[in-house]
């Protein structure tokens, strides 16, 4: 009895401290420019990223409070969040007011007119907060924009998909002499491929002698959507395959129309990536981007490439994370020339990842919605709503105290994300994304299972790929 | 002169027909139009569902 | 007598065997349910001393999934009270009279049960947000007869032609009319079967997943589409799905208990025949 | 007479319209768009196209693998479930104690949302925490429904049969316990061992209640979805990628409208064909009995 007590007074608290009011730095002009729109439900929805729970547990019932403007907003897997976004986007029905839109998929949804131009909205000064300041937002408000400039969504998480390892085993003065003794040269953040391969090995090998659950590889290889983002998002493009290997020109991916998708250097990397599963756990064929960082936070995993907007709980959260203190982080191994491309702007070695908030074509309340989404991007709730996702859409935000002390948590993550984030890029603006992604799901899981040779699964992608483009009219 | 082996009404005469068309067509896609049309098929199922409904 | 005993001891020995079988993965839910999430990845310990309630706290309390309780709730509810009321009368008007073409219609209600779900979702899709009936309880409450109907005719047609024909003539001539006729003579009579289909109706509405997770979103959303949301970017909730999937289970297995005689009754699929 | 007939089609009128308003008009639906194609992120928008989805179905070799994948999981679950379910309704036409809770436990996994028993089973079968993997790898088996397509294939079929065998040993009670005495008693009086009473009454006498279980397994098994989708997602690879599967990915993924509509509507025909062929099977042998 005394233990339920305890119990729900830990209820009780934890639920206390996420409604204390964060700061709010007019709350006049809020209140003045939601009063037209008082009593209005504004309908969201979003995946179940740690930003938008912070948005649905934090933001939200603020703003409600504030403003007298309802918010229901849905957080739920990112298939679901995608099914019902975009049938809601297609039919016109006007269910929701504001969605997530993730940086991939944007370029779907310009091409239909599915989405508000938000550029009137920004320039009308009723319902525009006067230091909204649309200059302060990082290069990543730029895949928002369509060719004339017009911003179509307000960016609220960004992230790095980037290289993660357990500083705590990299500096172990024993492990890096084990290291050494075996492969000749230091123990140290990777920089090519092969030698990532080498701590791999190396660290699986080590977690079998030692009979204890540690692996040097992680990846997310179910047979899900995921599999072919990290092939397209990190693996490839750290290869020096761009754009998911098409020719973003003539819109074709197999070698003989222009593409790389079937080059020697893809299928090089495809061979690497399916070899590379037998350093990883044993259930890697069953993690999704939700296993890898779970698994790591469990301390499992010596290194990998994960999503980073995982660090806030990583790093912090006691209950679920083995690894606190533990965590380095850096930039990811590239092939020879890879690195220089990217310097140059020629190319990318990682995926920035992240979404943002727009309002569909068909919402009813698209004033009330543009309110909601100013308040999640306002000035003043950025460095909270950094601690509590890990991510940064303003340049602002980098220079609070607050993210300072964050930052050496994670390891630097934050100081990387400011100083290398140029180093990365989102997707390519490719509108057929989905069925894309089904194709490339198709093929490269059915390399990763041995169905096909990783060869023989490229050749037929690439062709699948040429006709699905004829087909749509590309 | 009946085709169907049992006692049918209208309406399992024209399930019948159609269920066969539907599967001839299909056949014919896929093994046949190489050498002859499609629309042989048609007529020819047609037809036959025309007389399946005739005669029973 | 010997072989008695050994047959008996045999017996108990099968049934354990299944009873086992059974339960184990009821139990490792229950075991999940209660562990944290650094306790569910150290490794499959089979007995499980603590409680973390917190896993049942945060869904149902903060989350909105005491909301798709009571959607669910209100749906299998609605849906089992339209699809029995609909069913005794079409299913009586079956038995009864000779309705022409019966048989052909019965087969066609047939194949709507048996056709895999996943073949109505586009057309589903575009014409339930046309007539605005997405995301609505009253929508799914509908949708759901698409199966549910078909199942429950069948269910209580071999009980409605078990119950004598001279009775109700009897009771025409006494001067019932028809919905008299329902009401007092058949209705007593097929109550087991009724009660059985009810149940199972209400169970397969209460289980359905995949129409609600592509025709609900907030309003109308179901527990069962909840389970599907928590596979999410920071990492599955093992404990928490766990929990979600208890609770989902625990109002099916209610009614199967009490209902578990009736169920049996019921199931004789005795008039397939037509 | 005539005013019983205007009643016969007002009981019947609530449903006809019902199961018109959502049976019939979302097939001529599909009819319609099966003729298109039309993808949401197509360029050029619905296209007339006639027969060629049907074209491009009949030499889908994904699709055919599909097809073929699922078949061979309803034959293998109708296979096992079936004999095991007559095994165990027999078993509990026995009296002993403790018959009713354990009836009760058989009944548990009935009454389980299908999306439920695939989340508990990957609960139980995930290679990090479930326990099944781990004690099996004491032992020296690599059990990872995430690397081998067989292990794969074989847990779902294990997971429908957990499912729905309790259902088979239902109905097969149901039957059972609806049959006549006579030929029991005849069959004692002639000295007939359990063996040959069991299979020379009780199976014939059975007959049209196991025909028609199968019938409603096999239309079940075929439309597979929830379980599947929760446990492999039709992985690894396509090693348990059954045509509800397949077609759910084509509809939400690929947002391919104009094909998946054909491939709905062929799904559709095959069902109705397997039902009808089945249905017209049972009522032969019932007639002959």
């Amino acid at each position: 009895m005394k233990k339920l007590v305890g119990l729900l007074v830990v209820a009780l608290l934890v639920l206390g401290s996420a409604v204390v009011f964060a700061e709010v730095a007019n709350p006049e002009w809020w209140q003045k420019a939601a009063e037209p729109y008082k009593g209005v439900v504004i309908k969201g929805i979003s995946e179940s990223t740690p930003p938008s729970k912070a948005m649905v547990e934090v933001a939200a019932p603020e703003f409600e409070k504030l403003t007298g403007i309802k918010v229901q907003f849905e957080v739920t897997s990112w298939d679901e969040m995608y099914n019902k976004s975009i049938q809601d986007l297609q039919t016109g029905a006007g269910i929701y007011d504001f969605i997530y839109v993730e940086q991939d998929i944007i370029y779907a949804y310009l091409a239909q007119n599915w989405l508000t131009n938000l550029t009137p909205f920004i320039q009308n000064s009723a319902i525009t907060e006067p230091n909204f300041d649309v200059d302060d937002f990082t290069s990543f408000i730029n895949y928002f924009k369509d060719e004339k400039g017009n911003i179509y969504a307000i960016p609220f998480e960004a992230f790095l998909k980037s290289y993660i390892y357990r500083k705590d085993l990299f500096e172990d003065p024993e492990i890096q002499a084990a290291f050494k003794a075996k492969y000749g040269y230091d123990l140290a953040v990777p920089t090519t491929w092969e030698q990532y391969t080498d701590i791999a090995k190396f660290f699986t090998e080590y977690g079998k002698e030692k009979g204890i659950e540690l692996y040097g590889h992680i990846a997310q290889a179910k047979t899900h959507p995921c599999v072919a983002y990290e092939m397209c998002e990190s693996i490839w493009p750290a290869w020096g395959i761009y754009n998911w290997g098409i020719n973003l020109e003539k819109m074709r991916a197999s070698v003989e129309n222009g593409g790389t998708l079937n080059s020697d250097q893809a299928k090089k990397a495809l061979r690497w990536y399916v070899d590379m599963l037998q350093y990883a756990p044993p259930g890697v064929r069953t993690y999704t981007w939700d296993e890898t960082a779970a698994v790591f936070g469990a301390g499992k995993v010596a290194q990998g490439l994960i999503y980073l907007e995982n660090l806030g709980w990583l790093a912090q959260d006691e209950t679920r994370s083995a690894v606190i203190g533990k965590i380095g982080v850096a930039l990811p191994p590239t092939a020879p020339g890879v690195m220089d491309d990217a310097k140059a702007g020629k190319g990318y070695i990682g995926y920035y990842d992240g979404g943002a908030l727009g309002i569909p074509h068909s919402s009813k309340n698209k004033e009330a919605a543009w309110l909601f989404i100013q308040w999640c991007a306002r000035k003043e709730w950025q460095p909270e709503f950094a601690r509590l996702a890990t991510r940064v859409v303003r340049k602002s935000t980098f220079e609070d105290p607050l993210i300072k002390e964050l930052d050496a948590k994670m390891g630097g993550y934050f100081t990387l994300l400011k100083d290398y984030g140029y180093l990365f890029a989102g997707a390519p603006a490719l509108p057929m994304h989905r069925p894309l992604n089904e194709l490339y799901l198709k093929w490269i899981s059915k390399a990763v299972a041995g169905e096909v040779s990783p060869e023989e699964a490229l050749d037929n992608l690439a062709k699948e790929v040429d006709e699905l483009m004829q087909e749509l009219g590309y | 002169m009946r085709i169907l082996p049992f006692r049918s009404n209208l309406w399992d005469r024209i399930f019948i027909g159609v269920v066969i068309m539907f599967a001839v067509h299909l056949l014919w896609v896929r093994f046949v139009e190489k050498f002859l049309p499609l629309t042989v098929a048609t007529v020819g199922t047609l037809f036959f569902l025309v007389l399946l409904v005739i005669t029973g | 007598m010997q072989r008695k005993t050994l047959r008996l001891v045999l017996v108990y020995l099968v049934c354990i065997l299944i009873a086992a079988f059974t339960l184990f993965p009821i139990y490792w839910m229950f075991v999940v349910s209660a562990r944290t999430k650094l306790e569910v990845f150290s490794g499959p310990k089979l007995i499980q001393t603590s409680f973390y309630a917190f896993n049942y706290y945060r869904p149902f309390f903060r989350d909105i999934y005491g909301r798709y309780l009571v959607n669910s709730l209100i749906i299998a509810s609605g849906n089992t009270l339209l699809v029995v009321s609909l069913a005794v009368l079409a299913t009586y008007a079956f038995s009864r009279f000779r309705v022409p073409g019966s048989s052909n219609l019965f087969f066609w209600t047939i194949t709507n049960r048996m056709a895999p779900p996943a073949v109505f979702i586009v057309p589903f899709f575009l014409i339930f947000t046309r007539l605005g009936l997405r995301d609505t309880r009253i929508g799914m409450i509908l949708l759901y007869c698409i199966f549910n109907l078909p199942f429950a005719i069948w269910l209580l047609k071999g009980m409605i032609d078990s119950i004598p024909r001279e009775l109700d003539e009897a009771a025409y001539i006494d001067g019932c009319s028809l919905f008299g006729v329902l009401w007092n003579v058949i209705l007593p009579l097929a109550k087991p079967g009724i009660m059985t289909t009810a149940i199972l109706t209400w169970i397969f509405a209460w289980n359905e997943y995949l129409f609600a997770a592509i025709l609900t979103s907030v309003n109308a959303r179901t527990i069962t589409t909840g389970l599907a949301e928590f596979v999410t970017v920071i990492g599955t909730n093992w404990g928490e799905m766990a929990a979600v999937s208890v609770v989902c289970l625990i109002p099916a297995v209610v009614f199967i208990g009490i209902a578990q005689r009736h169920i049996i009754a019921g199931l004789t699929f005795g008039a397939v025949k037509d | 007479m005539r005013e019983r007939k205007a009643q016969v089609w007002g009981l019947l009128a609530p449903t006809l319209f019902l199961m018109f308003a959502i049976g019939v008009v979302p097939v001529i639906y599909i009819l319609y768009l099966s003729a298109f194609k039309y993808n949401v992120f197509s360029r050029v928008g619905m296209v007339y196209t006639g027969f060629n989805n049907f074209r491009k179905l009949v030499f889908d070799t994904d699709f055919l693998k599909s097809l073929r994948l699922g078949l061979t999981f309803v034959v293998l679950c109708c296979g096992i479930e079936l004999p095991l379910g007559l095994l165990i309704a027999n078993l509990l036409t026995l009296e002993f104690r403790g018959k009713g809770l354990f009836r009760t436990i058989m009944t548990l996994p009935l009454a389980m949302a299908p999306i439920t028993i695939g989340s508990m089973w990957v609960l139980l079968m995930n290679p990090d925490i479930g326990p099944i993997p781990f004690y099996l790898r004491k032992l020296g088996i690599e059990y990872n429904i995430g690397v081998n397509p067989t292990q794969a294939f074989f847990t779902t079929v294990l997971v429908d049969i957990w499912h729905w065998t309790p259902f088979v040993v239902l109905t097969f009670m149901a039957g059972l316990s609806a049959l006549p005495k006579q030929p029991y008693e005849a069959a004692l009086v002639d000295g007939a061992n359990r063996w040959q009473v069991f299979r020379y009454i009780t199976v014939p006498l059975l007959k049209p209640v196991i025909l028609t279980t199968l019938f409603i397994r096999i239309m079940d098994t075929f439309r597979v979805f929830d379980e599947v989708w929760m446990l492999t997602s039709g992985g690894p690879g396509t090693a348990t990628r059954y045509v509800s599967i397949h077609l759910v990915r084509l509809v939400l993924q690929s947002m391919e409208y104009g094909y998946s509509s054909a491939m709905s509507l062929f799904l559709l025909y095959l069902t109705i064909v397997m039902c009808w062929l089945l249905m017209t099977f049972i009522s032969s042998s019932q007639e002959a009995t």
